[in-house]
């Protein structure tokens, strides 16, 4: 009985990239986030200074903001999620397609931020109802914290989330 | 030798010629793609994709590969089986517009007699499709659009249609080589301009683009007619519209740019450096223009191009009479 | 001053008021309730906004604060009237059309109702939040 | 024969709470016929995150961060307004220069609101371009409060008594650098923004009444643009605006239009209020020694000040402990918004978003 090696060594040539049809296909989704416009409050201005002119996030590949979430994979949770927008929220992580990610923008997206002790209407944490997959902390975070944080979102797909 | 054997049967040169639109439109759905976000980026004071290949030569590519495997959803409350259709509905026609499209003197696939009619006949296929997407998908926006975009098609058909109506008197054929041939000293630009201009301004608004994109129009209609599609589905709308783009300047330098006469270079490098700089206007007229409201652009199509495009046949056909 | 003319013989109580200290020019506190109709139509042929309404509870019932000033010139004047708790106060909502928006509000966090209002419904808080939020008794249950 | 029952059914489209043009969550319920609003119902709450009854529970100072984020887009004229209420309050009275920085900073707030504004309002009508042309002048003036406050946009920069930091002369370099770029830079832009087409779709549209004025109570470039001059910059002179001379502009008929025009030259005028106050710039300290704990004496307090979007008022009944017994905001988006079901109905679809675009507001400030 041939015993299968556990992890199969792919002998490095220059050059040439051995790409298991896995790695292509997270290149592409690294390389084309298309996020869908979901502006809450304050980081929602911050998002649009990133998607702008000087912090262009259209360098890599992010900056086609889809109106729609089905077209979108993923979602920026920019700003406050209060109580009564939770369940829109919900519903519309719903409708985006799968391979979805989703990015929680700002203090407010990870845990009510200013508003998380005494102000009945907000959320505490947008991932009380949702799989966030990466956390960009500040309130508002800079455009370059946003950048920063969907670098991070590159590599996790890269290395297949 | 069997090879030049092949050529000249029938079946060599149905597989040579569907090899042939393929690359061009594989090339075209890349580039077109690519061209649109780097022109806009520089338009709008940044760079556009810049990481993805050298200067986001590959984020066409990456694009096209993540909408390939991405979940395709079918919305409960939809009309399954013309919700499925539409997108094929929409893409199929612009494949078969590339039949008549004469690229140099040896280049085309074929060479129909009546070229011109075919090319104008069968861009209208797609509007039904753009209606049955919106139709089918059972939602409010797509409903919208899709009436919109029924209504705009209708009527810019008209001044499209008699913008080259005055080529055709000068060249007495609907043959497209022939076109060509007759621009071979003066372009029909010079003689017609102002058809060149109503022709443009149709095509941009066959093309669904601003300004005259109210069919999809972002910021009212959510994403209009293509609301609920998603995957491969959402990309092949996608495709069309960029393929229809290159078709649709592929027409206006045939008829109004002496198709591939060119003193130098050889005329298959003509014909693309004109098709691609019109796609280049046409890309820039979106990045410069809001939108107009549907019944402005209602008006300016009946009340002003096609009785412009009217007066214009009829001085055509008075100054030829005359000559 | 032009205000004192325009609420004589209504039975309200100055309450002195000095800018500089409170930001009010004047202030007056309204005894009979159903006046504030008549008050408001003074106020509006006299060319003066409702500016807002502040509600809070004053321990043993709300106090609604009925700020009216000038656009040309500041004559910020408040008008204050004690209520008891979800006591039915007529709208001025058909006199001044802000109204509409900030009587719901004040209906949505403390509770008091008005008689006449067009659409009177809980405008800002979560559906299904039980209570009114801004009453001193009530506690954040979750 | 028995009368025909109307079986038409009325068709409801839901502007709803995710909408690539209502400027955050709001949610518009449109009765539509085709293409024409039948009539229309505004719901707000999405953004309600229930401040009011949490400042019940915060000390004066621990509030002070929350003021900017209200209207996070000119946040430092809402600091402006809570910190105007307490020294009203506690009667202090901030010297010279910091009421000239607090005139440069809220004069630059409201430009860099303005121009995200005029973007957004292109960007509901089509137009992509301006709204980056425009952020760009917009990234400058962030720039600048970066400089001087160290935040970009939520800066924390006033206090009781004065400002926390005093200006940098680098940070004059720049406002000189960005008053000599602005002038033609807002040339450029309006030839842009300004084609045959915008006007088209912005003429003639959303007209709001003097008498609608009075009776929403509407302030601001809205109010203005129907020919009402209500600013309170001028009709309640607060800190140093009575030594600095700037006309208010004002529309005609009260249409997107000319409230669009009104906020282009608004820009014109804060540029030019900047210009005067860094001339009369005084020396001396840029604050005012303030009390560690903060305790507002019995009574109630209130300060209104000229947001980028109207009459911004602070309501403080303080009963003599280190937390506010009552605060209350006085938003100027709230009475704007309340317009819009009146003029709504009768226009078309792409229309209600040019009429929402133009009276410009930002929800987060609307629900509180």
């Amino acid at each position: 009985m041939v015993k299968i090696p556990e992890k199969i060594d792919v002998p490095y040539v220059p050059g040439v990239k051995f790409a298991v049809l896995e790695d292509v296909l997270n290149w592409a989704r690294k390389n084309s986030l298309w996020p869908a416009t979901f502006g809450l409050a304050c980081c929602a201005i911050e998002m649009m200074a990133a998607g702008a002119a000087r912090f262009d996030l259209d360098r890599f590949g992010a900056g086609v903001f889809r109106p729609s979430p089905r077209q979108a994979d993923l979602m920026i949770v920019a700003g406050t999620v209060t109580k009564k927008m939770a369940s829109r929220v919900k519903t519309l992580y719903e409708q985006m397609p799968a391979p979805k990610y989703v990015l929680a923008l700002g203090a407010c997206a990870i845990s009510g931020g200013v508003f998380c002790k005494d102000a009945y209407g907000v959320v505490k944490g947008v991932d009380t109802f949702l799989p966030v997959d990466v956390y960009v902390p500040g309130c508002p975070p800079r455009p370059e914290a946003l950048i920063y944080g969907l670098l991070e979102l590159q590599k996790k797909i890269q290395k297949g989330k | 030798m069997e090879f030049t054997g092949l050529l000249n049967t029938f079946l060599g040169k149905v597989i040579l010629s569907v090899a042939g639109v393929m690359i061009v439109f594989t090339f075209n759905a890349l580039i077109a793609v690519w061209l649109e976000r780097k022109i806009s980026g520089h338009i709008q004071l940044r760079l556009g994709p810049m990481e993805v290949g050298p200067h986001g030569l590959l984020q066409s590519a990456a694009d096209g590969l993540k909408l390939i495997c991405k979940e395709i959803i079918t919305p409960q409350g939809v009309d399954k089986k013309l919700f499925a259709m539409a997108p094929y509905m929409v893409f199929f026609p612009s494949l078969l517009m590339f039949i008549v499209i004469p690229f140099s003197d040896k280049l085309q696939v074929q060479d129909l007699n009546i070229g011109l009619l075919y090319f104008f006949s069968i861009s209208c296929i797609a509007t039904i499709g753009i209606f049955m997407a919106g139709w089918a998908s059972n939602n409010k926006y797509s409903l919208m659009g899709a009436v919109r975009s029924i209504a705009q098609s209708i009527a810019y058909e008209i001044p499209i249609i008699l913008s080259i109506l005055s080529i055709v008197i000068l060249t007495q054929s609907l043959r497209l080589s022939e076109i060509v041939k007759a621009q071979s000293n003066m372009w029909f630009i010079v003689p017609q301009f102002v058809p060149f201009i109503i022709y443009l301004i149709s095509a941009i608004a066959e093309l669904n683009r601003t300004p005259f994109d109210i069919p999809e129009a972002e910021s009212e209609l959510v994403a209009g007619f293509h609301t609920e599609y998603s995957g491969m589905r959402f990309a092949i709308f996608f495709m069309a519209e960029y393929t229809n783009m290159f078709l649709v300047s592929a027409m206006a330098t045939t008829l109004f740019l002496g198709g591939w006469n060119g003193p130098v270079l050889p005329p298959v490098v003509w014909f693309f450096i004109k098709t691609y700089a019109i796609v280049f206007v046409i890309i820039w007229v979106r990045w410069t223009f809001p939108r107009l409201r549907p019944d402005q652009l209602m008006n300016f199509c009946w009340k002003f191009l096609t009785p412009l495009a009217l007066i214009n046949l009829l001085v055509t056909t008075f100054i030829l009479k005359l000559l | 001053m032009g205000v004192v003319s325009i609420l004589e013989n209504l039975n309200l109580e100055k309450v002195d008021k000095e800018y500089s200290k409170s930001g009010f020019c004047h202030a007056f506190l309204l005894k009979d309730k159903s006046e504030i109709r008549e008050v408001a139509k003074r106020f509006k042929e006299d060319g003066y906004y409702l500016e807002t309404i502040v509600g809070y509870d004053k321990g043993e019932g709300v106090r609604l604060v009925y700020i009216f000033n000038r656009m040309d010139k500041v004559h910020r004047t408040g008008i204050y009237i004690d209520v008891a708790y979800f006591e039915e106060v007529d709208t001025v909502s058909d006199i001044f059309s802000s109204g509409i928006w900030c009587e719901s509000e004040v209906y949505d966090l403390l509770g008091n109702t008005f008689k006449g209002h067009p659409s009177l419904k809980r405008l800002l808080t979560p559906e299904g939040l039980q209570g009114y939020p801004l009453l001193k008794s009530w506690k954040e249950e979750d | 024969m028995e009368e025909m029952k109307d079986i038409r059914q009325d068709f409801y489209v839901n502007m709803g709470p995710q909408h690539p043009s209502t400027h955050g969550v709001l949610r518009i319920v449109l009765r539509v016929e085709g293409e024409r609003v039948i009539s229309s119902e505004t719901v707000l709450g999405y953004a309600h995150r229930g401040v009011e009854k949490m400042a019940e529970s915060k000390t004066y100072v621990q509030m002070m961060p929350v003021m900017d984020r209200f209207d996070y887009v000119s946040s430092m004229l809402y600091e402006w307004a809570y910190v105007g209420a307490m020294e009203r309050a506690l009667g202090i009275t901030p010297p010279e220069r910091a009421e000239f920085i607090r005139v440069i900073m809220g004069e630059l707030n409201r430009m860099a609101s303005h121009f995200l504004w005029v973007g957004a309002f292109l960007l509901d009508l089509g137009a992509f371009t301006p709204f980056l042309w425009v952020f760009d002048a917009r990234e400058r003036i962030l720039d600048m409060f970066e400089e001087v406050t160290g935040q970009r946009m939520t800066n924390n920069y006033f206090k009781i008594g004065g400002v926390h930091y005093d200006i940098t002369p680098e940070f004059l370099k720049m406002v000189d650098d960005f008053l000599k770029m602005i002038y033609e830079r807002m040339q450029d832009v309006e030839v842009l923004i300004e084609s045959i087409i915008f006007l088209e779709r912005v003429k003639d549209l959303g007209f709001i009444t003097k008498e609608d004025v009075f009776n929403y109570g509407l302030t601001g470039p809205v109010a203005r643009g129907s020919g009402v001059l209500v600013d309170t910059r001028k009709t309640e002179p607060y800190s140093v605006y009575e030594k600095i001379n700037f006309e208010i502009p004002l529309g005609t008929k009260g249409d997107c239009y000319d409230r669009y025009r009104v906020r282009m030259q608004e820009i014109l005028q804060s540029a030019k209020i900047v210009e005067q106050a860094v001339g009369m710039l005084p020396e001396g300290p840029y604050a005012e020694k303030a009390p560690k704990v903060v305790k507002l004496p019995e009574g109630e307090y209130y300060f209104a000040v000229e947001s980028a979007r109207g009459l911004l008022g602070v309501y403080l009944l303080s009963d003599g402990s280190t937390k506010p017994y009552r605060f209350k905001l006085r938003v100027p988006s709230f009475a704007n918004l309340s317009i819009i079901d009146k003029l709504l109905p009768g226009n078309k679809i792409s229309d209600v978003v040019a009429i929402l675009g133009s009276v410009d507001i930002v929800v987060p400030e609307i629900d509180r």
